[in-house]
């Protein structure tokens, strides 16, 4: 099988392009996806080769058009809606948690609501503290839609018509820092990938750190130093925040017994939180140490350089708290 | 008839407080009409009826608090004869309301009593817990780690069992004995050897004023640094008996005994705040007393300060514990695994005893022989220790 | 009335439109004895004094068109054809519900119909309709979207994004506000800067109509006329229907807010009054027809409620039932 | 004097057991009591004492060098005045 070098954007233009032509249903609606060509340039060219009934450019009405997502899918299209950041998705919470997630149980399951929502996420970019928060636990707090956070380029190729095929609404956060890194994108005929399972990015034994988006490459190369010291991590990408694959966590904790969970993300009640948890009521006498987090800071992010990376999750801290669990 | 009950206007009303009637008593009722006005939490609220009829009695007073469900009043259909006055009806509880869910009835959470209840002041992780409760390993003689957590790591050296990839990598240890490391290994032995070994015991009282004697005469003339111990005398004569019964010398291994080529007794030696160390006298029946005196010396020497051969820590074939000068009459002995017996000696006090038909005072020593029932049976550990009481009997020919 | 509309109305059409009023004001009194027996919990918003708004909009609107409507929707429910037993059984909250009673009064879906609710945020219903027609346009299907909405919704910012989007990109929707002068207990006047909603609507270059909301007539007529253009590709309509309810915003409300003077006053337009006698001045229905479509009314009713208190509540283990697709019944669908 | 012979003691002690270093020694408490000295170790103890002061210390004389009280009254009594 031969790979070829693509960057992460490119996966998610390429993806976009392939549910575009494969199916007439799917349209692109957002802000600036059409001439512009997305906020992140993902969707460069598309109105020339879809037309803009197909990329549709939107007014900035989030909660306006992502009820008009829903409407759309109720209506029978498969809508993929861009919201350009997580901060702006909060315009649109009414919509995403009162209709998108209440439509197929509130209505004894008549209705489902095949809808794609995509959006940037996270820090990194000094942006400060309106582009720049991760509030991806949010949505995983809502029963009735699925959440999924691509951090790998495989994923931002292959996760997007797994999502469009669902028959309920999935929200798919794309790590901002994530769109320029380039990556090896094995040749298939199907680059969809499940999403709701979790996998292990690197195999260990002696303790399990999990993460996803765009903390995987920081807790990555976290591990990487640990190994110098002889500790031999497993790391687990998430990738689904909602469903949350609880067998995989618990399986490597069972080898391990050590857990340090990687979040970019505030510590106080969020999807760190609920793993911790989790790990608690699924898997406590496998545990030979508290679960440690790793999380953003608790503040606003700011706007300098330095102080947007002491607020966020770093390799030296992830393999500081790291070395706290392991009692060494 | 029908009763006219105090209506609930939403879940969270509880009761209402009547303000007042707006139809007396025998007037006519018609579907929709409003009848009284009640006052809520949120102000005052028209009360209609749903259905035609008489107002036949009321049974509330307009300022009284009347909880919801409660009969307010009773209407006549039309058509239907008066009756005659009625008790007050008990208020009916809003609880008897029709509910849709049946009492959820608690589900069982996991129990946590399969794996031994933490220990007030003592950390120990719930993996450590689970995996001493898998081997019967007594939490309280856990030794903490220095960060004074009990974990996994802790459990795994009691036990024996072979430590994650992450333990075994050696650590930078301070010099000397580690009481913690010492203490596990401590209770993983002996865990083991309650667990697997079927201790039988033969014990006798031994006198052992020939050999005070003997030694006494011998250390008079010698310079204090030559001196003798009974140790010695007692451990060469301990040496000799194994030599003599071989079947008693060796180690259970893979459900058999294994017989031993050589006499290696394992001497129990106290370390002060560490416990037992029980580092083997290698070919103890080869040596002479003085010898063994002297190997005695430099093992106890070592054993406190830290440097033992592992040769002496793995290749004992019988152990010999011995409590010395004031402390108790006797012991019975564990058998230091994988082999087979053991023998233990209490002080030697002056007790009476019965020489020749007198009581006389004689130097008397408890020995005590702890056999491997697998390996071996009480009469062969009772020959033992008659053929060891007859050495110790005559001390020149040690 | 006039009497343009006396000439365009047939009997049986007359019998129709009188038929479903008295139909929704006999079903909503029943809910009210219902919920002040307990048997209907939660909120209950009564429709009694705005019938005419759904029963004259909907008399425009086809099988295939949809419908998205407000918490304050059993009347269009009904209007719309949904059977009574199963709005009445969510009422309920029971299995044999429309939504199989996990929305009750507020939430009444039904796909068939192509209902979509039953939306309880104000002005959350709009978008849902917008993206409803922009499916129907996108695919070349010739139907409406027809969205209610009280005069509060146009005070949310998605009111205004969806009269944006709807006119931008001209699709088929008719938004009918349903103008009764109080959001709750606040009176339009204090709420709104500007009291025409109409206004609201045409800054965004979307034609439309004030209608008197109590005449169920001229509802019908404007509702037909909005329907007619946007089938010819006009784009949206926009109706605003003054109206009142005639009892509080919801059962558990004292009606602080308004004089009794003024509910009296909008009582004697009541439509099912205003409409019963002007059939009857007109010679369109006699007294007879009136007092069989009551009958009619009554017996229907009280069919649905033995159909709800027959339905059996839905059992504890399907809680969890519906909050995703079933991965069977997706893959077949596929 | 009694200090030296004290310093004396408590070296003979600490030779055979350094890890008592620093540790209260109860004066008429045995040291077996305290410190769990067994017959080795004070076997060495006596050799020590033996050494320091070039006495020759009979077995007999042993029980009274088990307290710290007892040993430096035994060699007051067996060194006299002499000094060192």
């Amino acid at each position: 099988m031969t790979a070829r070098t693509i960057t992460y954007r490119d996966a998610v233009h390429e993806a976009l392009r392939e549910a575009l032509r494969g199916d007439e249903r799917v349209f692109l609606m957002g802000e600036d996806v059409g001439y512009y060509g997305g906020a992140y340039a993902c969707s460069k060219g598309l109105i020339q080769e879809f037309g803009e009934e197909r990329i549709r450019d939107t007014p900035l009405s989030e909660s306006g058009f992502v009820g008009a997502g829903i409407g759309a899918a109720l209506g029978g299209m498969r809508p993929i809606v861009e919201i350009m950041t997580v901060n702006f998705s909060l315009l649109a919470l009414d919509q995403i948690v009162n209709n998108a997630a209440t439509l197929r149980h509130m209505s004894g399951g008549q209705l489902s609501v095949p809808l794609v929502i995509r959006m940037a996420t996270g820090a990194g970019r000094q942006l400060a503290a309106q582009h720049s928060h991760s509030l991806e636990c949010w949505f995983a707090h809502v029963p009735g839609i699925k959440v999924v956070a691509p951090a790998t380029i495989k994923d931002a190729r292959g996760m997007l018509s797994t999502a469009l095929a669902d028959p309920d609404p999935v929200i798919i956060f794309e790590h901002a820092t994530l769109y320029n890194e380039q990556g090896e994108l094995p040749e298939t005929d199907d680059y969809a990938m499940e999403i709701e399972s979790a996998r292990i990015s690197r195999a260990g034994g002696d303790i399990t750190l999990i993460t996803y988006g765009g903390s995987l490459q920081k807790t990555m190369a976290a591990a990487e130093d640990l190994a110098t010291d002889g500790v031999d991590c497993e790391v687990i990408d998430l990738r689904s925040l909602r469903p949350i694959d609880d067998a995989t966590i618990m399986a490597s904790l069972a080898k391990t017994h050590r857990a340090v969970i990687v979040d970019e993300g505030w510590r106080s009640v969020g999807l760190a939180a609920e793993i911790s948890a989790r790990i608690t009521e699924q898997a406590f006498f496998d545990l030979d140490g508290p679960v440690a987090r790793v999380c953003s800071a608790e503040v606003p992010i700011p706007y300098p350089r330095h102080l947007e990376m002491a607020a966020t999750p770093q390799p030296d801290k992830i393999a500081a708290a790291a070395r706290e669990v392991l009692r060494r | 008839m029908s009763e006219f009950r105090m209506p609930s206007l939403g879940a969270d009303m509880e009761s209402g407080r009547l303000v007042e009637w707006l139809k007396s008593p025998g007037t006519e009722v018609e579907r929709g009409d409003i009848i009284a006005v009640v006052d809520t939490q949120k102000g005052a609220i028209e009360i209609e009826v749903f259905e035609d009829g008489v107002l036949e009695e009321i049974l509330a007073e307009p300022g009284e608090e009347i909880p919801v469900g409660r009969t307010l009043a009773y209407i006549r259909a039309p058509g239907e004869p008066g009756r005659e006055q009625r008790a007050a009806e008990k208020p009916k509880p809003e609880s008897e309301a029709e509910s849709p869910h049946t009492p959820a009835t608690a589900k069982p959470t996991p129990s946590a009593t399969a794996y031994p209840p933490s220990i007030p002041g003592i950390h120990m992780t719930p993996a450590a817990r689970r995996l001493a409760a898998e081997h019967q390993v007594d939490p309280s003689t856990l030794k903490a780690g220095p960060d004074g957590v009990i974990g996994l790591s802790e459990v795994q050296a009691a036990i024996g069992a072979a430590p994650t990839p992450l333990e075994a990598r050696p650590k930078p240890k301070a010099r000397g004995i580690d009481p913690v490391e010492m203490r596990r290994a401590i209770a993983a032995a002996m865990m083991r050897a309650n667990r697997e070994i079927p201790h039988y015991y033969v014990t006798s009282t031994i006198d052992m004023t020939p050999m005070m004697n003997w030694l006494s005469a011998r250390n008079a003339e010698r310079a204090i640094e030559d001196r003798l111990l009974y140790a010695a005398p007692l451990l060469r004569a301990v040496a000799l008996s194994f030599a003599k019964f071989p079947d008693l010398n060796g180690t259970f291994e893979k459900g058999a005994f294994v017989p031993a080529d050589r006499v290696n007794i394992g001497m129990a030696i106290a370390v002060r705040g560490c416990g037992l160390i029980t580092p083997a006298i290698l070919d103890a029946d080869r040596h002479d007393v003085d010898t063994l005196m002297t190997k005695l010396n430099d093992l106890v020497k070592r054993a406190r300060a830290g440097g033992l051969r592992s040769s002496e820590l793995s290749m004992g074939t019988a152990t010999l514990t011995n409590l010395g000068d004031r402390t108790a009459d006797g012991l019975m002995p564990i058998i230091f695994p994988p082999q087979v017996a053991i023998v233990g000696c209490g002080q030697i006090s002056e007790r009476p005893w019965v020489v020749k038909g007198e009581v006389v005072a004689r130097q008397l020593m408890e020995m005590t022989f702890a056999g491997d029932h697998r390996a071996s049976d009480g009469r062969r550990g009772a020959q033992f220790l008659s053929h060891l009481a007859s050495l110790l009997g005559k001390p020149e020919g040690l | 009335m006039s009497a343009d509309n006396q000439v365009s109305l047939s009997r049986a059409e007359a019998m129709a439109l009188l038929g479903q009023m008295i139909l929704i004001r006999r079903f909503e009194e029943k809910c009210a004895e219902l919920y002040s027996a307990q048997k209907i919990r939660g909120f209950l918003h009564l429709y009694i004094g705005e019938e005419a708004n759904a029963v004259g909009v909907m008399r425009a609107l086809s099988p295939d068109d949809a419908v998205v409507a407000t918490y304050r929707e059993h009347g269009h429910a009904l209007a719309r054809g949904l059977p009574p037993g199963e709005v009445m059984a969510e009422m309920y909250g029971k299995a044999g519900g429309s939504s199989r009673g996990r929305g009750g009064s507020m939430h009444i879906f039904d796909k068939k119909h192509r209902f979509y609710g039953g939306n309880a945020i104000v002005g959350g219903g709009l978008p849902l309709a917008v993206g409803l027609a922009l499916a129907d346009k996108m695919q070349k299907l010739n139907r409406v979207t027809c969205c209610f909405f009280g005069e509060g919704a146009a005070a949310e910012g998605e009111f205004h994004e969806s009269m944006n989007l709807a006119a931008l990109w001209q699709l088929p929707v008719l938004f009918v506000c349903e103008n009764n002068g109080y959001a709750m207990g606040t009176g339009l006047s204090r709420s709104e800067s500007e009291t025409s909603i109409l206004q609201h609507a045409k800054s965004y270059r979307i034609t439309g109509e004030d209608v008197d909301g109590m005449d169920v007539v001229a509802v019908r007529a404007a509702a037909l006329s909005a329907v007619g253009a946007i089938r010819n590709g006009g784009g949206p309509r926009f109706l605003e229907n003054k109206t009142y309810r005639f009892r509080p915003h919801s059962m558990f409300d004292p009606d602080l807010y308004r004089q009794k003077q003024e509910i009296a006053q909008w009582k004697t337009r009541g439509p099912v009054v205003q409409f019963s006698k002007w059939v009857i001045e007109t010679q369109l229905l006699s007294q007879s027809d009136i007092d069989g479509l009551e009958e009619e009314a009554a017996r229907t009713i009280d069919e649905a409620v033995r159909y709800a208190e027959e339905s059996p509540w839905e059992p504890e283990e399907d809680l969890e039932r519906d909050v995703y697709t079933p991965r069977k019944v997706e893959e077949t669908a596929r | 004097m009694a200090q030296e012979y004290e310093k004396i003691v408590k070296d003979a002690l600490l030779s055979v057991a350094p890890d008592l270093e620093g540790e209260e020694i109860v004066p008429d408490e045995t040291f077996r009591d305290q410190f769990e000295i067994d017959s080795i170790d004070f076997l060495n103890y006596v050799i020590g004492l033996s050494k320091a002061t070039g006495l020759d210390i009979p077995e007999v004389d042993y029980p009274e060098l088990e307290s710290l009280q007892g040993a430096v009254a035994y060699l007051r009594r067996r060194k006299g005045s002499m000094g060192f």
